[in-house]
């Protein structure tokens, strides 16, 4: 019952703040609502036993990603953001597309094995299980290589985030402490004959 | 008892809300990178769900690798998106048009 | 190769077509190194040889001789067999020594004639290979050898017509004559087609034999509910390529227009030669014709219709060698009623006669018009005879032979056709016949006089400029004029000598040579309507009457009251303008098939090729689909980001809702 | 594998392959443009020889493919590199490689630019041309088949006149978008037949109804497209005109041979009841390209056009002659196309010496050449007697034959025309007697006959010893072939009788005991 | 196989990962070696990374002979399959690598460039050898970064960064598709393991079968996206034009070959139950893509639109190849693949060069004349055009040969019919490039500087293409073993 309780908990706020995320002005607010849904959606992972899952998506994702969202979103000034004509031209036809999809989805959801076939009718995680150590072991045996190419991957983005905005300014002032340390007159003053 | 199929459909939800956002969006492309994570939000939701119902560890460590997939993929997406700023001085999604046809 | 007890000399008969064939080739290609003398020499020499060996042919077929042999297989296919070989009768030999004769005559007469034209060497090049085909035409001893010289004179005529390329009337002239005689050959290349469908060969020895027996199978094709006999259908097929080649009534347009070439070609292919080709097969293909009533009937009416419509032509030509041209048309006209009554040998006796009084006119009026420095208007001419005495008498005594009095040439072999005609009873088709010939006899008279009266009588019209230049020919132009004067003089004499007016199968001279049915045969019942005194005396004097009385009115009119003409002409405006534009027949043909052909191939060029299947179906249909295509393509590709994802979207909806809704 | 090659030596191969080499050796070791022009004559001049022996050794007492050559190439696909001629073939070679003599020689002059890529083009375009009528397997054809549009499509483009990009492409996505129906068609048949390209096992194998209707028909348009007909003829207009003089030569003399030799080689004897089947299609297509085609060409104002529109009526008679099923008419049909080859080749050549002079093709340009190119006007003369098919020349022999062969045609083809006789096809045919000489000489009269009237026809000279000396042979090749045609004839008895046997016999019934025993199909077609 | 457990430190699996391990180390040591060499003599690393690209390839050949090795507990496999596509892929990085030396050796940071090219062939030979969905999502996701970063390197040029932005976006959008996809074969099936679907989905998913079709639409829809098949195929012209011309090069080539590498090892060994409506898709997808990639590619003026949407039309024949779902097919896929590879690669050769002063050479009309000032380019191109227009005696009459000829021996005869009217349609195209280069007058001089190394590879390619049309039955006979163990 209380599991219940939390579920419909966690899974509407998900849901509605994933609303006001897309439907939002202000890019800062629907950063604030993702965040919101992260946080519900850790909820739910804690609920199907994955603690340490809910507590990186919230490390990570809440602690990492989000704010590097922020960080764009100030840096480059566009909060708040004009709401263009076309959205509303196309919600109609778009929306019926989307609810169409969910209702396949849904649809797929709900069929077959799911509910009560016997796949889905397995025993939780045993409560004594260490999450994080069960995950931790298959980590790093089982999924070696996996855990290696996510290593690479990091890599890559590191790489790629600096390459493509590193820049040298040119229109930029700096300072060469060291030229103007090491300056000597002759480079400084010039004789004029008047 | 709350069953594998209401994690689905919670999922689903998200998922079909990121799509929307993504295609309805005529804001910024800021919202369409959250769009994108809603949508992965919704994967990993899926992964960890069946991984609990059918006792089975693999679907919380291709979560752990969507995660770490995704928050690259904020990197990189988020420095294309500078570089584009720095180029274009806009992140409107009707503003990336120059190529067509 | 089966031969007959008495033959001839094979390299005998094959240099008489080598000559020419070998004087022509040297002409034609080294004539620019051989200069003028060298290659009139060179050609006259061959055809002189050539008519020299067809005389001594001749005189061994008179004496029995004959020849039948293959030289060479020209085509072999399965069944398909074409040689190329010679048969030499009675039939071939009169026409070789027609042919080498007047072309050697008009060899030597063109040495004073074409004196200085730039395409000399070209010219003796072309008559000399002209012979040749047409002994090649005469001499073969198939259908194709046949088709092969038929064509080949065609192309010479042609060449000659347009000899003087820088008149826009002669080229024009020549076009019109090798399509028209195009015409002709299609039905001709049909009728060889059927020969060989239904006897399997084109041999005319293995064909002839057949021809009885197949008659008796009454084949006949069909097509769309219209019957006809398969032995009718050939001969038809095979008299129209006579009808183009002979000039005959609607393929005659030609001819008179084929006058815009010089005047020795007039006289050898226009009149002597070529021309006869048709009334040649007709006679030489006797044994089919005489099995099919209709094409019998046909040749008849065809002849007749000609005979009497281009004398009416005739009439009122003014240029000299139209009235000659449209009297050659009137003529073959006679020849062919001739055959088409089955008194073939009268036929080719008239075509021997008319060859040279025909040529002689024609040279006559190629000296006339040499001495009036290329004039051929008869209205500016006149009083003539002062000038060019030796001219004067040929031409005179060609005119006589072509009104057909006694005793030229012409009287003979004319007379025999009319009377032939009277006799032979095959219905409405020799009654119309009967009398269009008659007819024509009294306006042949009449215009050859009133060509011969405006010329060299009647009033002095010549300009100053001319007259001061108007001389007699020299003697290379007379002297060919005089030979053919003897011809035109004695070929009557001779004819009945040889038996030509006699029928053929029981005691003529074409005994072997020509077939005719028993029950057709017109000079049989002559013969004995003439033993029996049963001929009336009209059919009998009437031609010779009416033939006088053209002359009389002739001279009555352009040489008694010379003023009579004109108010004669004015009195008859309708009837003068017909006759003059020579029944309309040119512009008839403009308005049947050369605007409409011209018309329907721009419509079909620009509407079908262009606009329909260029415009419509290519570019139209699958160019502009593809376009469109492409730039609709292209529109698709906005630019913005959302509408790809929505693409994306749409794709995997459309892919789920499909596979869900199939399963 | 027993091989009938009587020379033990890869003749074909060399045939095929020396003008590539010849050409690549060319491109890497020869400069300067006389340079390239004489190695270039003396590559065609050796190819023209090598093939000689194909004539002289030919073995006319059999039907059986000579000089044959077998390698494996693509195993996987048991796709072989194997050769051979027949009586039907082997012409087309020699045609081949001589009017590629006569094409490289008629080039010397006119063209200037680019003379080595020009003369190369020509030798690989030679290489692909042989190989077409060599080749034993179906992939090597379509190999060779297809490989001929990348020079031709260059020849036209970089040569050609002023619409020259028009014309190529237009040529090369017809002709491209044709035989791309014939490589579904080989491939459908590979698998039908039991995993072979080769055109024999093709002819042998009893293909069902069904498979021989829609494989004729893709085979169908990739011929009519090449041959061409009605009513894909628009491409070769464009074509002709605007490629080179010696593009027109070929283009004439050769491509448009392929389609009809597709039709001998492929439709005829794999596909006998198809064929059969689509005996009155073809005849009124073909008697539309006789009678429609010409009236068109008629109304012509460019020479080069009315040229093209008349090869296209000359090709009727082909496609009349290779569907009636009689000795005649396939002889004729193929004797037709050889002589066509020189006839409208030479015609071309005739416009190209003028276009040369005067860089016209209009015919309203032109008027009293004879005046002063008479050497010219009277070659002109010969080739145009020809193309009107005058006793004598070759063009009648081809004419007669199809006609004779018509008027008397096979019975199965006649059970095919059923109310309406081949005799009247035959006379419909023969319109073109008249037709041919109205649109042929009428040009001339306008062109050649005439009073100098334009001055800048004035200084026209007449042709040189170059230009004349490669018309002489046209001429004796068109006046032997014409008089004495029956060497070629003999070549072509046996194979062709052999042909005829194969087309008339129904392989239905063969098929029909072949699905007994194999009641599951190898492929399914849906 | 999953469940073999292997002590550590497994060797021979290590073995089995030699190429990739390869590239991750020389690529890391670029990274810094980079930093330590002057900007003008970077061609060093451009070289190395070349090194690197054809070690990997040599490498990959070498560990092929062992068989087929699953290694790291299924997540790894090691066939000839992967062996060649490896090869393939290697040969396309080395080329583009060389293609880039010229070209970007005025952009700044241009040695992460090639590290971030070697990166991407990392993953490009992870995902050729993923035996399970987490291999092949983290190999794919290692390519896709690399590859968003190299379409927008040009940073400073607004066509760069927008091709990035767009690629990233959508790409993004079709990992997300495909990810989901996953799940459900996982919720299905318990496993990531390709091998273990297939065999739990053996009765086509049972109950649950709507959840396999979605898992099958999503996870086909993720990797048509990658391979550009239509309707997932949009960001493909605009990536390319705005991509760095080398990237748009090495993108139409290498990420083709391991999508489709990976789309038929997935189809053969996951979804072998579903291969009837796999098919049904692909069917609609083909059509679709051949209609849009040769109609759309003529309308365009941009070269490099152009050959993207040429390479779509490419992707719509390679896909009769994976419709016919035979190991014919597969070979023929392979087949199209390598001669795709040489050609485009040789086209793109020819593009690089064609910038010039003042011009950036991507327009149709700076072709214009070539064959007069270049005879050499101008030949390569052509020939190379007319092997892409699928026209004999060149190789890409083989590689449309080699699929067409496996569809219709898979019955889809009506399919290849309309697969060759298009590509009729398409050669026309092609051969307008022609015109342009034969035909036209020059308007622009062609004052371009061609390296060795560039005039090397143009010849190569070419000779290539020529090669392999005259004689393509060692490179079919690969194929066909590289597939002989698949199905």
């Amino acid at each position: 019952m209380l599991e219940s309780l939390f579920f419909y908990m966690f899974g509407g706020l998900a849901i509605v703040s994933a609303m006001g995320v897309v439907l939002a002005r202000n890019t800062m607010h629907s950063v604030m609502f993702l965040i919101f849904c992260f946080f519900n959606a850790a909820g739910l992972f804690l609920m199907l036993d994955a603690e340490f899952l809910g507590i990186i998506l919230i490390l990570i994702y809440v602690g990492a990603v989000m704010v590097l969202f922020m960080f764009v979103i100030m840096m480059l000034e566009i909060n708040t953001a004009k709401l263009r004509e076309g959205f509303l031209q196309y919600l109609p036809t778009g929306a019926v597309i989307a609810l169409a999809l969910l209702i396949e989805f849904v649809g797929a959801s709900r069929a077959g094995v799911f509910s009560q076939g016997a796949k889905a009718t397995a025993e939780h995680f045993g409560r004594e299980v260490n999450n994080t150590m069960e995950i931790g072991k298959v980590l790093y045996t089982k999924y070696l290589l996996g855990f290696e190419i996510a290593a690479i991957i990091l890599l890559v983005a590191l790489v790629g985030a600096i390459v493509l905005t590193l820049r040298t300014r040119k229109d930029a002032k700096y300072q060469n402490i060291s030229a103007q340390v090491n300056v000597r007159k002759e480079d400084r003053l010039r004789k004029v004959r008047m | 008892m709350v069953a594998l199929s209401d994690y689905l459909i919670i999922s689903a939800a998200l998922f079909s809300l990121g799509v929307i956002g993504l295609f309805l969006n005529r804001k910024n492309v800021i919202t369409i990178l959250m769009c994108i994570e809603l949508m992965l939000l919704a994967v990993n939701l899926n992964l960890v769900a069946f991984s609990h119902f059918l006792n089975d560890l693999a679907g919380q460590i291709f979560v752990f690798f969507v995660l770490t997939v995704a928050a690259s993929e904020v990197a990189v997406g988020l420095a294309i998106l500078v570089a584009f700023y720095r180029t274009r001085r806009s992140i409107e999604v009707e503003d990336i048009n120059t190529l067509q046809g | 190769m089966h031969e007959t007890a008495l033959t001839l000399n094979t390299t005998e008969l094959l240099a008489i077509p080598a000559l020419p064939l070998l004087a022509a080739l040297l002409a034609g290609l080294f004539g620019w190194a051989l200069k003028e003398k060298l290659t009139h020499w060179i050609c006259c020499l061959g055809v002189i040889g050539s008519a020299i060996l067809s005389i001594d042919v001749f005189m061994q077929v008179q004496a029995g001789a004959s020849f039948y042999g293959n030289y060479w297989t020209w085509m072999l296919s399965d069944q398909f067999v074409v040689p190329v070989g010679m048969m030499i009768d009675r039939l071939t030999a009169i026409m070789m020594v027609t042919v080498t004769i007047v072309s050697a005559c008009v060899h030597v007469y063109t040495i004073g004639y074409m004196h200085g034209d730039p395409g000399y060497t070209r010219f003796f090049s072309y008559i000399s290979a002209f012979t040749f085909s047409m002994l090649v035409l005469v001499m073969g001893n198939n259908f194709f050898t046949l088709f092969f010289g038929w064509e080949a004179v065609g192309l010479f005529s042609y060449l000659l017509i347009g000899f003087w390329f820088k008149r826009e009337s002669a080229n024009f002239a020549a076009l019109k004559a090798f399509i028209v005689n195009r015409v002709g050959d299609f039905g001709f290349a049909i009728g060889i087609l059927a020969v060989w469908y239904y006897f399997g060969t084109v041999d005319y020895h293995e064909v002839f034999r057949m021809v009885p027996d197949f008659v008796t199978q009454h084949v006949s094709l069909h097509f769309m509910g219209w019957e006809v006999t398969a032995i009718t259908f050939m001969c038809l097929a095979l008299f129209i390529g006579a009808m183009g080649k002979s000039a005959q009534v609607p393929l005659h347009v030609w001819l008179p227009d084929s006058m815009e070439g010089p005047t020795p070609i007039s006289a050898l292919i226009h009149a002597a030669t070529m021309v006869t080709a048709g009334v040649f097969m007709v006679a030489r293909l006797s044994p089919m014709f005489e099995f099919s009533e209709t094409a019998l009937a046909t040749v008849t009416v065809v002849g007749a219709i000609t005979a009497w419509m281009c004398a009416t032509i005739g009439l009122v030509q003014n240029d000299i060698k139209r009235v000659i041209a449209y009297s050659t048309c009137s003529q073959l006209g006679y020849m062919f009623v001739a055959c088409g009554v089955s008194a073939y040998s009268a036929g080719i006796f008239h075509l021997m006669t008319h060859a040279y009084f025909k040529a002689l006119l024609f040279l006559a009026a190629g000296s006339v018009i040499h001495g009036m420095m290329a004039k051929q208007d008869i209205r500016i001419m006149g009083q003539l005879r002062r000038f060019m005495p030796v001219t004067y008498i040929t031409m005179l005594i060609g005119a006589l032979a072509l009104a057909g009095l006694p005793p030229f040439a012409g009287y003979w072999s004319k007379d025999l056709i009319i009377e032939a005609a009277a006799v032979r009873g095959m219905g409405w088709s020799s009654e119309l016949a009967y009398w269009c010939v008659l007819t024509g006899v009294f306006m042949t008279a009449f215009y050859t006089f009133r060509m011969f009266f405006l010329t060299f009588h009647n009033s002095d019209r010549v300009p100053a400029k001319i007259k001061a230049h108007v001389h007699e020919s020299p003697k290379v132009i007379t002297v060919p004029l005089l030979i053919l004067s003897v011809g035109a003089i004695g070929a009557g004499f001779w004819g009945v000598s040889v038996g030509l007016t006699e029928a053929e199968v029981i005691h003529g001279y074409f005994a072997n040579s020509i077939f005719v049915l028993e029950a057709h045969n017109p000079l049989l019942t002559l013969e004995a309507a003439e033993t029996n005194h049963t001929l009336g005396f009209f059919t009998h004097y009437g031609p010779l009457l009416l033939a006088l009385g053209g002359i009389g009115l002739a001279w009555f009119m352009y040489f008694r009251e010379t003023a009579m003409p004109a108010k004669l002409a004015a009195s008859f405006p309708r009837v003068h303008d017909f006759l003059l534009n020579k029944w309309y027949w040119d512009e008839l043909f403009d308005k049947l098939f050369v605007r409409p052909a011209r018309c329907l191939g721009t419509m079909l060029w620009q509407k079908g090729d262009l606009d329909m299947i260029d415009k419509g179906m290519i570019h139209g249909g699958i160019v502009d689909s593809i376009k469109s295509g492409a730039a609709r393509m292209r529109a698709m590709q906005t630019g913005m980001v959302y509408h790809y994802a929505f693409a994306m979207v749409i794709g995997v909806f459309g892919f789920l809702t499909y596979l869900l809704l199939k399963a | 594998m027993d091989l009938h090659n009587v020379l033990d030596f890869p003749i074909l191969s060399l045939s095929i392959f020396l003008p590539s080499l010849g050409a690549l050796f060319i491109w890497l070791f020869v400069r300067g443009d006389d340079a390239v022009r004489w190695s270039a004559l003396a590559v065609s001049v050796a190819t023209f020889l090598v093939t000689l022996p194909l004539a002289l050794q030919f073995d006319t007492t059999t039907a059986h493919m000579q000089f044959e050559e077998f390698h494996r190439w693509i195993p996987a696909f048991n796709i072989n590199y194997q050769l051979g001629v027949d009586g039907i073939s082997m012409p087309f070679i020699l045609l081949t490689s001589l009017l590629t003599v006569i094409c490289i020689i008629s080039a010397w002059e006119c063209i200037r630019t680019r003379v080595k890529e020009y003369m190369l083009a020509f030798l690989v375009l030679e290489t692909t041309l042989i190989g077409v009528f060599s080749a034993l397997d179906a992939v090597l054809f379509y190999f060779f088949w297809e490989a001929m549009l990348i020079p031709m499509y260059l020849i036209i483009g970089v040569w050609g006149g002023k619409n020259r990009v028009y014309a190529t492409i237009k040529f090369f996505l017809y002709t491209l978008a044709g035989s791309v129906l014939m490589l579904v068609a080989l491939l459908a048949m590979y698998f039908k037949a039991g995993h072979t390209f080769s055109m024999l096992d093709f002819m042998d194998y009893p293909f069902d109804f069904t498979w021989q209707f829609w494989i004729w028909i893709a085979f169908f348009i990739a011929f009519a497209v090449k041959v061409p007909m009605w009513p894909v003829h628009t491409w070769l207009p464009d074509a002709h005109t605007e490629a080179p003089t010696a593009g027109s030569v070929i283009l004439a003399g050769i491509l448009l041979k392929m389609g009809a030799y597709g039709f001998l080689r492929f439709s005829l004897p794999m596909l006998p009841d198809a064929s059969q089947y689509f005996v009155p299609f073809v005849v009124a297509l073909s008697l539309i390209a006789i009678i429609y085609i010409s009236l068109v060409a008629m109304m012509q104002q460019d020479m080069k056009r009315l040229i093209a529109y008349s090869s296209i009526a000359h090709m009727g008679f082909v496609t009349l002659g290779t569907f009636m099923f009689t000795q005649p008419a396939v002889e004729g049909a193929i004797i037709g196309m050889i002589s066509h080859g020189f006839v409208a080749a030479a015609l071309f050549l005739c416009v190209g010496v003028m276009y040369d002079r005067l860089h016209t093709r209009e015919i309203a340009d032109y008027g009293g050449v004879v005046n002063v190119m008479p050497v010219f006007a009277a070659v002109m003369m010969v080739f145009c007697m020809a193309n009107v098919a005058l006793p004598g020349a070759s063009a009648f022999i081809g004419e007669i034959m199809v006609l004779i062969g018509t008027f008397d045609a096979s019975s199965v083809a006649q059970a095919q025309l059923g109310m309406v006789s081949s005799k009247w096809i035959a006379i419909g045919a023969a319109t073109s007697v008249v037709l041919s000489a109205c649109y042929t000489l009428w040009m001339y009269k306008r062109v050649i006959m005439g009073d100098l009237t334009k001055d800048t026809v004035k200084g026209m000279p007449d042709m040189n010893m170059r230009e004349f000396g490669y018309f002489v042979p046209l001429i004796m090749l068109v006046v032997w072939l014409g008089l004495y045609p029956l060497p070629v004839l003999d070549v072509m008895h046996e194979s062709v009788a052999h042909l005829i046997a194969q087309a008339t016999t129904s392989k239905l019934d063969a098929a029909a005991a072949l699905a007994q025993h194999m009641p599951v199909q190898q492929l399914a077609v849906h | 196989m999953a469940n073999v457990t292997f002590p550590f430190p497994f060797p021979e699996h290590l073995i089995a990962l030699l190429p990739e391990m390869v590239v991750a180390v020389m690529a890391m040591f670029l990274l810094l070696f980079d930093l330590f060499i002057p900007k003008e003599r970077k061609v060093l690393t451009a070289w190395l990374a070349t090194a690197t690209a054809i070690v990997a390839g040599v490498a990959s050949l070498q560990v092929m002979g062992a068989g087929t090795m699953v290694a790291f507990y299924g997540m790894f496999v090691l066939d000839p399959f992967a062996v060649f596509s490896k090869v393939l892929i290697c040969a396309g990085t080395a080329l583009g690598i060389i293609l880039s030396i010229d070209y970007m050796k005025d952009e700044a940071n241009v040695g992460e460039y090639y590290v971030l090219m070697l990166f991407a062939m990392l993953g490009m030979m992870l995902m050729v050898s993923a035996n399970n969905f987490i291999t092949m999502y983290l190999g794919l996701e290692l390519m896709a970064l690399s590859v968003y970063v190299l379409v927008g390197y040009q940073r400073d040029t607004l066509r760069s960064s927008e091709a990035a932005l767009k690629y990233f976006i959508l790409g993004s959008l079709s990992s997300g598709m495909l990810l989901y996809g996953v799940t459900f074969l996982y919720g299905v099936s318990g496993s990531f393991d390709f091998k273990l679907i297939g065999d739990a989905l053996a009765d086509g998913g049972g109950s649950a079968r709507a959840a396999t079709l979605l898992g099958l639409v999503f996870v086909v829809a993720g990797l048509a996206f990658k391979v550009s098949m239509a309707p997932f195929h949009m960001w493909t012209p605009d990536a390319y034009e705005g991509a760095p011309t080398p990237i748009t090069a090495f993108m139409s080539v290498a990420p083709k070959v391991a999508g489709f590498v990976i789309f038929i090892r997935i189809l053969v060994d996951a979804l072998p139950a579903v291969q009837q409506e796999a098919e049904m898709i692909l069917i609609w997808m083909a059509v679709l893509t051949m209609a849009i990639g040769n109609l759309a590619a003529i309308a365009q003026r941009n070269i490099k639109r152009m050959l993207a949407y040429s390479t779509i039309g490419h992707v719509g024949f390679v896909m009769l190849g994976l419709i016919a779902g035979t190991s014919e097919g597969y070979a023929g896929i392979l087949v199209y693949l390598s001669i795709y590879l040489f050609m485009t690669m040789g086209a793109f050769a020819i593009i690089i060069l064609m910038r010039r002063e003042g011009i950036q050479g991507e327009l149709l009309d700076d072709f214009a004349g070539l064959s007069r000032a270049r005879p050499g380019y101008a030949l390569a191109m052509g020939l190379l055009l007319f092997s892409l227009a699928g026209i004999p005696f060149l190789g890409g009459f083989w590689a449309k040969y080699a699929v067409f000829i496996a569809a219709v021996q898979a019955g889809h005869v009506y399919l290849v019919l309309y697969a060759l009217l298009f590509s009729a349609v398409g050669a026309f195209y092609y051969i307008r490039v022609v015109k342009y280069i034969y035909f036209d007058e020059a308007r622009v001089a062609f004052n371009f500087n061609d390296s060795a190394v560039m005039q090397a590879t143009v010849v190569v390619m070419t000779l290539v293409i020529v090669m392999l049309g005259l004689y393509p039955d060692p490179l079919m006979g690969l194929c066909a073993s590289a597939v002989a163990g698949l199905i």
